[in-house]
C-alpha cells in the first residue's frame, strides 16, 4: 500500500488535478447507495433481467447532466461516461482549453467529458442525483489518475484492460507501461471494494470489431479477468460483441463462461461474481438506417439467447457519424421491450464446436502460462511480441497480424493461417476444413473484404 | 506508380487502410503504407523519401477537416512535391456532412481527388482516370 | 368431373360473370410461365431461402397495378392479392358499384380488389406482366366462382379453407355447407396441377391469433390438407402464426411438420409437396410503431429458426389501420435485409414439449378419425359441432369455446380447462404444472387479458 | 344496471367483447352480449326486450362511421328508449384518426360517452361516472 501511496502521489501532482481528500472519499464510498454499485445490481436483479447501456458523452456538465437525465428518463439501467481523446490521452490541458470553448460558445469542442478537468466533487454531485449505476468508457492507457477520479465521483464500473484498450486503440503506445499503469488501476478498485459493495471491473471484449476468432476474445477476456482477480477484483465482467452467426455466439458465450469461472478458481478467486456483457454489432455498419434498426434488434434478441447479464446499444445512426441523444434513448427504449417480449428462449448446444473452441482456448492459455517471465501480466506481454495472441486488425505495431480468418459459409469465423498462435492441429483441420479453401488467393481476399462488412 | 497512403492524424480505424493496400496492389501500385496515426508531415517526408507519384489519405474517425485546412502550408515547405497528386477519402467530418460542400472545400485545401463516403473500387478508378487525363490531356 | 361441370355452370350464371372459355384457360395454365407457380419457387429455391409476402388490395385496376409495380421493386418474393369483403360476401353487385365509385372518384370505397367484376381476361394481364407468383388472400366462405376466376387470372396460390377461413371470420355462416364449397375449390386446384407446375394451398394457421393452442391449430392445419390432399391436390402450405415463445414456436414448427409428412403418407399422399408457412406476429399489436418494428423483426428471426419456407409480413402500422404501400414496402425490405443477416442458426430441441405436443395431437387426430361418419369432411364437422375440436376466441356460434388458456412464466400457451377436446390425461397434467393455478379466480382472468396483449 | 353489448356491423372481431363481457359482469352490470356481427337493430330490439339502461357497442374495424350515422334514425322508431344510455368505443374510424374531431361527431350521431382508442376500464370508469352524475345531478 505504500507504494501505491507513492505512485498515487505522483499522479496527482499535476496542475490540472484538484486536491485530493482521500478520507473524505472513503467515508463517501462506504456510505453511498447501493443503487450507484453496478455490482449491487448484478447481484440482486430478477433471473434473466438483462441490463441496458448506452453509450454517450458531452463536454460541459450542464450537457452531461441533461443527457443522463434524458437517459434516465428513457429507461437505462446503466448511465454511460464517454470520457474525450485530450483526457485519454492524458493531455488535460487541452481539455481544459476546449471545455472552456464549449462552455463560452454553445459548440462541443470535445468528444466527451473531461472528467479530470470537471473533478470529482463536481462529477460527483450528478450521479449521486440520479442514485443509478455509472460506467466509465474511456480507452485510455493510463487511466491512474482518471479512475481515482471517476471512482471519487461515484463511478463504480471501470471499463477497459491493458490489452482491449490497447491493441484495437493504439499504434506505438508501449504496451509493458500499460499493463504496469493497469495494475495500478485494479489494486485501486480492490481497495475501494472492501468497503461497501466491490467495483465492478468491465473488459472489452470486442477488440476490433473485424474478424476477430472467439478464440483470441476468450483468451483475451481470460487474461484481463486474472490480471484483475490477482489484485484482488471481486466483480468482474467479461464481454464479447456480436459476430455474425448465433451459433459461434451462443457456443463463444457457453465457453467463455465456464471457463472464466475454472480459471477464477484455479488462483482461489471463486468468490468473485463473474458477468457477462453483450455488445451489439461492433463491425462496420449499414448505411440505410432501417436496416441498422433491424440489426440492432437482432443482436438484442441474441443476447438474450447467449444469457448476457448487460447489453451495450448502438444506435441506427452509427454509419452516419456520432448518435443524437434522441438515437440513443430509441435504442435503449427498443431494447427495452425487445428484451420484455423475449420469451421462451431455447437452450442452445453445439458439442462438437464447443469442444474445438475449448481446446483451442486451453492450448492457448497454456502457452502463456509456460512463457518463463515470472509474473502474469509479463507472461502475456510476451505472448503478444511473440504473436501467441494475435488480433486480427489491429493497428498496434507489437500486434503479428499474422492469423488470418475468414467466414464459412455459416459466417462463423474460421481461422485459415494459424500464424504463431499455438492452435492445436486436430482444430485448426477442422476450422480450415468448414471453408471453400480451393478459390485462388484474389477470391479468398475478396471474400475477407466481403466478410468484414458482413451486415451491411 | 508508387503510392504514400495512411490514416492522417490520431485516428486508429486501420480496415480501411488495409483493404487500400491489398487494392493498390492489386492495380499494380507500388505501396507504401504508413498505417494509422500519421501525420502530415510524415505522409510528405515520405513522398520526398520514395519518390511517389501519389499521396493517398484515409480519414475515418472525423478528424479529416482540422488537418486538411494545414496541408498547402505544410506542403509548400517540401520543393519537389508540386506535381505530386493528392488524394483524400473515407469519413470527412464529423456526422455525415453532404458531399457537395465538402468535395470544393477539401479540393481548396490542396486536394485533386476529394472522396467523402465514396466506396473504395470507385475511388480508385477516379484515379486511374485523373492519371490517364493527366498523361494524355 | 360431370358433377363437378355440373356445379360449375350453376356458379358461372351469374350477370356479373364473364363467359368462361375454358379451352383457353386450359391452354394459358398448360403454358403459363413456371415463374408464375409458388410451388416452382418452393421446389426450386436455394436451401434456406425463405420467400417473402406482404399483404395489401386496393379496389381498381390501376391501384392494385400500381401496389404489385411497387412491390415488385421492393423485392417481394411473392405478390398478396386481398379481395374486398363484398366478394367475400358473393354481393357482386355492391362490389360492382363500389368499383364505379372508386374508379370515377379518387376515394377507394372497397376494402379489397374485386377480383369477379374486373374478371380474369383484365386480371391476367397484371399478373402475366410481373411474373412473379401471386397469393390469393380471401376469408370467403364459398370461395368456388373466386378460385376459378384466379386460377384463369395467372393465380397459382389459394389460401385459405373451410375451417381456417370460417372460425375466426363469421358468427353464423353454415360450416357444412363450408366444406363442400371448400370441396370444390380443392378439386378444380386439384385438376389444373396436372397441367403444368401444381396449384399451391395454403391454410390459415394463425386463426383467431389470440391464445389457441398449438395442439388445436396443429389439428386444424393437419385436417385442412388432409381434406385438400385427398381431392388430388400436390402442394400445400402448412401454416401458423407466431405464438409468443421462441421454444414453442421451435417445437410447433417441429412436431407439425413431422406429423404433416405423416398423415399424407397415410393417405398414399406423400408425393405431395408440403411446405411451411409462418405468419409475423398477428395479434394485439403495440401501438408505438418502433415497438411494432422490433416485435416484427424478432418475427422474422422465429421464421429462420423455424425453418419456414415463407414469411406472411406485418407492418408498424398494424395496430393504427390499414398499411400504406410504403410501410408494406419497408417491412418486406427489412424483414429481406433481416433474413440476409441471419447466419449459423442452432437446431432447437425440446424432447418433452414436442412429446408431450405430439400425443396431444394424435389423440385430438384419433378422435376425428373415430367419428362414425362416412367422410372425413363429416367427420371433422362433427367434431367441431361436439367440441373435440374448439377454437379459442372463435366468434362462430357452433364453436364451443369451452377450452381455456393461458401463458406460463415462459409465455407458453398451456391448457388449463380442455373443455371436450380430449388431450390426454397426462399431457392436461403437464400443462396446468407449467402454471400458477393457485391464484384466486379474479388474478387468473387478468392473467388471460394481460396474455392477449402479450406483445404490447 | 342493464347493459346490452356487442360489435356493430360485419366486424368479427370478438377478443374486446368478450372482455368487455367480463370487466362489466366484474363491475356488477347485468349483462346481455350479443356478441359480433350485429345490427344496429338488434341491438334497439335486445334494450327494450330486457329493459336495458345502457347500450354498449364496440367497433374495431372500421365500420362505425358508417352505423353511426344511423343511429338517431333508427332509434327514433323506439318510442322507450328516450333515456336509454348510449356508449360507442373501440376503433371508431378506417386508419388511426383523432379524437378531437371524432368525439363531437359521434356525440352529433346520438352517443353520450364516445371512446376512440380508449382503454376499456377507462371507458367503464367514464360509463360509471357519467350514471352518478345523473342519478345525482
Ligand atoms: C470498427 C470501428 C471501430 C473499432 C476500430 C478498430 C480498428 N482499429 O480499426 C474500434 C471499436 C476500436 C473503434 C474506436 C473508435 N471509433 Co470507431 N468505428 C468503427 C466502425 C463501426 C466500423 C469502421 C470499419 O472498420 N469499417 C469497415 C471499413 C472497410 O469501412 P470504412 O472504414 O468506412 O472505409 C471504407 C470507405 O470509407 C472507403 N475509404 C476509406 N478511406 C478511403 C480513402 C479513399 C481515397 C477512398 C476512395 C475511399 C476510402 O473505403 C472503405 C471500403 O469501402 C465505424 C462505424 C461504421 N462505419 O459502421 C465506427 C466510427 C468510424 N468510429 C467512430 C469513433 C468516434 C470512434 C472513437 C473515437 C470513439 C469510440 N466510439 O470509442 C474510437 C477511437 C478511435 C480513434 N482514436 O480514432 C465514429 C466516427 C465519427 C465521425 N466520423 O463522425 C464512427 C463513424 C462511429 C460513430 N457513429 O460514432 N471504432
Ligand atoms: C386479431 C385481429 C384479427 C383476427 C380476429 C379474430 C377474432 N375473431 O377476433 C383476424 C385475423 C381473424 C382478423 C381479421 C380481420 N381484420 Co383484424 N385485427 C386483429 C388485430 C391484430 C388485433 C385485434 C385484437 O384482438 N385486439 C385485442 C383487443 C383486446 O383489443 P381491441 O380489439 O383493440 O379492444 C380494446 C379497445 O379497443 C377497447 N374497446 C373495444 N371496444 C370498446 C368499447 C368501449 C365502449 C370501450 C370503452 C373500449 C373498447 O377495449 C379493448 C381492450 O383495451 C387488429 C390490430 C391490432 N389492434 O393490433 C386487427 C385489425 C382490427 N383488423 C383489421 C381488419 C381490416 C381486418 C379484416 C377486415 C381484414 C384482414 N386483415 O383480413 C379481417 C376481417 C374482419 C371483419 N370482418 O371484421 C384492421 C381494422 C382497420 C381499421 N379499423 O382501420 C386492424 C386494425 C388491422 C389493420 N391495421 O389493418 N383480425
Amino acid at each position: 500500500m505504500s507504494l501505491l501511496q507513492e505512485e498515487r502521489e505522483i499522479i496527482l501532482s499535476n496542475e490540472f488535478v484538484e486536491s485530493f481528500d482521500f478520507a473524505e472519499v472513503t467515508e463517501f464510498v462506504k456510505n453511498a447507495s447501493k443503487d450507484l454499485f453496478i455490482s449491487h445490481h448484478f447481484k440482486n436483479k430478477p433471473k434473466g433481467k438483462m441490463l441496458v447501456q448506452p453509450r454517450g458523452g458531452f463536454p460541459t456538465y450542464k450537457k452531461q447532466f441533461e443527457l443522463s437525465e434524458f437517459f434516465v428518463k428513457s429507461n437505462v439501467d446503466v448511465l454511460p461516461l464517454t470520457i474525450d481523446s485530450n483526457t485519454r490521452l492524458n493531455d488535460y490541458a487541452t481539455a481544459q482549453k476546449m471545455l472552456r470553448l464549449s462552455e463560452e460558445n454553445d459548440v462541443d469542442m470535445l468528444n466527451g467529458y473531461p472528467l479530470i478537468n470537471h473533478g470529482y466533487r463536481t462529477t460527483r454531485k450528478m450521479f449521486t442525483h440520479f442514485n443509478k449505476p455509472v460506467s466509465l468508457r474511456h480507452g485510455t492507457p493510463d487511466a491512474r489518475l482518471l479512475i481515482e477520479t471517476a471512482i471519487a465521483s461515484g463511478i463504480f464500473e471501470i471499463e477497459g484492460g491493458p490489452i482491449t484498450y490497447l491493441l484495437p486503440y493504439s499504434k506505438n503506445f508501449p504496451l509493458d507501461k500499460a499493463f504496469l499503469y493497469w495494475k495500478y488501476v485494479e489494486r485501486v478498485c480492490a481497495n475501494y471494494s472492501g468497503l461497501n459493495e466491490p467495483i465492478n471491473r468491465e473488459s472489452f471484449g470486442p477488440l476490433t470489431a473485424t474478424l476477430v476468432p472467439p478464440a483470441i476474445t476468450i483468451v483475451v477476456q481470460l487474461l484481463e479477468m486474472l490480471l484483475s482477480l490477482e489484485e484482488g477484483v471481486k466483480s468482474f465482467s467479461v464481454s464479447f460483441a456480436q459476430q455474425g452467426s448465433m451459433m459461434q455466439d451462443a457456443v463463444t458465450s457457453e465457453v467463455l463462461m465456464k471457463m472464466a469461472r475454472h480459471y477464477a478458481e484455479e488462483i482461489d478467486c471463486g468468490d468473485a461474481a463473474i458477468n457477462l456483457v453483450y455488445h451489439q454489432w461492433m463491425g462496420a455498419f449499414p448505411t440505410n438506417k432501417d436496416y441498422a434498426e433491424q440489426l440492432i434488434n437482432m443482436s438484442t434478441v441474441i443476447a438474450k439467447l447467449v444469457g448476457a447479464d448487460k447489453i451495450i446499444t448502438k444506435t441506427r445512426e452509427e454509419a452516419a457519424g456520432i448518435p443524437t441523444k434522441e438515437a440513443n434513448a430509441k435504442t435503449v427504449a427498443n431494447t427495452q421491450y425487445t428484451l420484455g417480449i423475449l420469451n421462451g428462449l431455447p437452450k442452445i448446444v453445439d458439442a462438437e464446436e464447443e469442444e474445438i473452441l475449448t481446446l483451442e482456448v486451453q492450448a492457448i492459455m497454456e502457452a502463456v502460462f509456460n512463457d518463463p517471465a515470472d509474473t502474469l501480466w509479463r507472461k502475456v506481454f510476451n505472448c503478444i511480441k511473440n504473436g501467441i495472441i494475435d488480433v486480427p486488425f489491429s493497428p498496434h505495431i507489437i500486434n503479428h497480424n499474422n492469423m488470418i480468418t475468414i467466414r464459412d459459409a455459416q459466417k462463423n469465423i474460421r481461422i485459415i493461417d494459424r500464424g504463431n498462435v499455438p492452435i492445436p492441429d486436430r482444430c485448426f483441420k477442422y476450422e480450415r476444413a468448414q471453408c471453400d479453401l480451393t478459390k485462388d488467393t484474389t477470391s479468398i481476399v475478396n471474400d475477407i473484404v466481403h466478410d468484414i462488412g458482413i451486415m451491411q | 506508380m508508387k503510392v504514400v497512403t495512411g490514416v492522417v492524424g490520431n485516428d486508429i480505424h486501420v480496415v480501411a487502410n488495409r483493404l487500400i493496400d491489398l487494392s493498390l496492389r492489386a492495380r499494380g501500385f507500388d505501396v507504401f503504407n504508413l498505417g494509422v496515426n500519421t501525420y502530415l508531415e510524415e505522409f510528405f517526408d515520405a513522398a520526398v523519401e520514395t519518390g511517389a507519384d501519389v499521396i493517398l489519405i484515409s480519414s475515418l474517425n472525423g478528424e479529416a477537416e482540422g488537418w486538411g485546412r494545414e496541408v498547402r502550408a505544410i506542403k509548400s515547405r517540401y520543393k519537389t512535391l508540386d506535381d505530386i497528386i493528392m488524394m483524400i477519402g473515407g469519413n470527412l467530418v464529423v456526422g455525415s456532412g453532404n458531399a457537395e460542400d465538402i468535395e470544393p472545400r477539401y479540393k481548396n485545401y490542396g486536394f485533386d481527388i476529394v472522396c467523402h463516403q465514396i466506396d473504395l473500387n470507385t475511388g480508385l478508378d477516379m484515379l486511374e482516370e485523373f492519371i490517364k487525363e493527366r498523361n494524355n490531356p
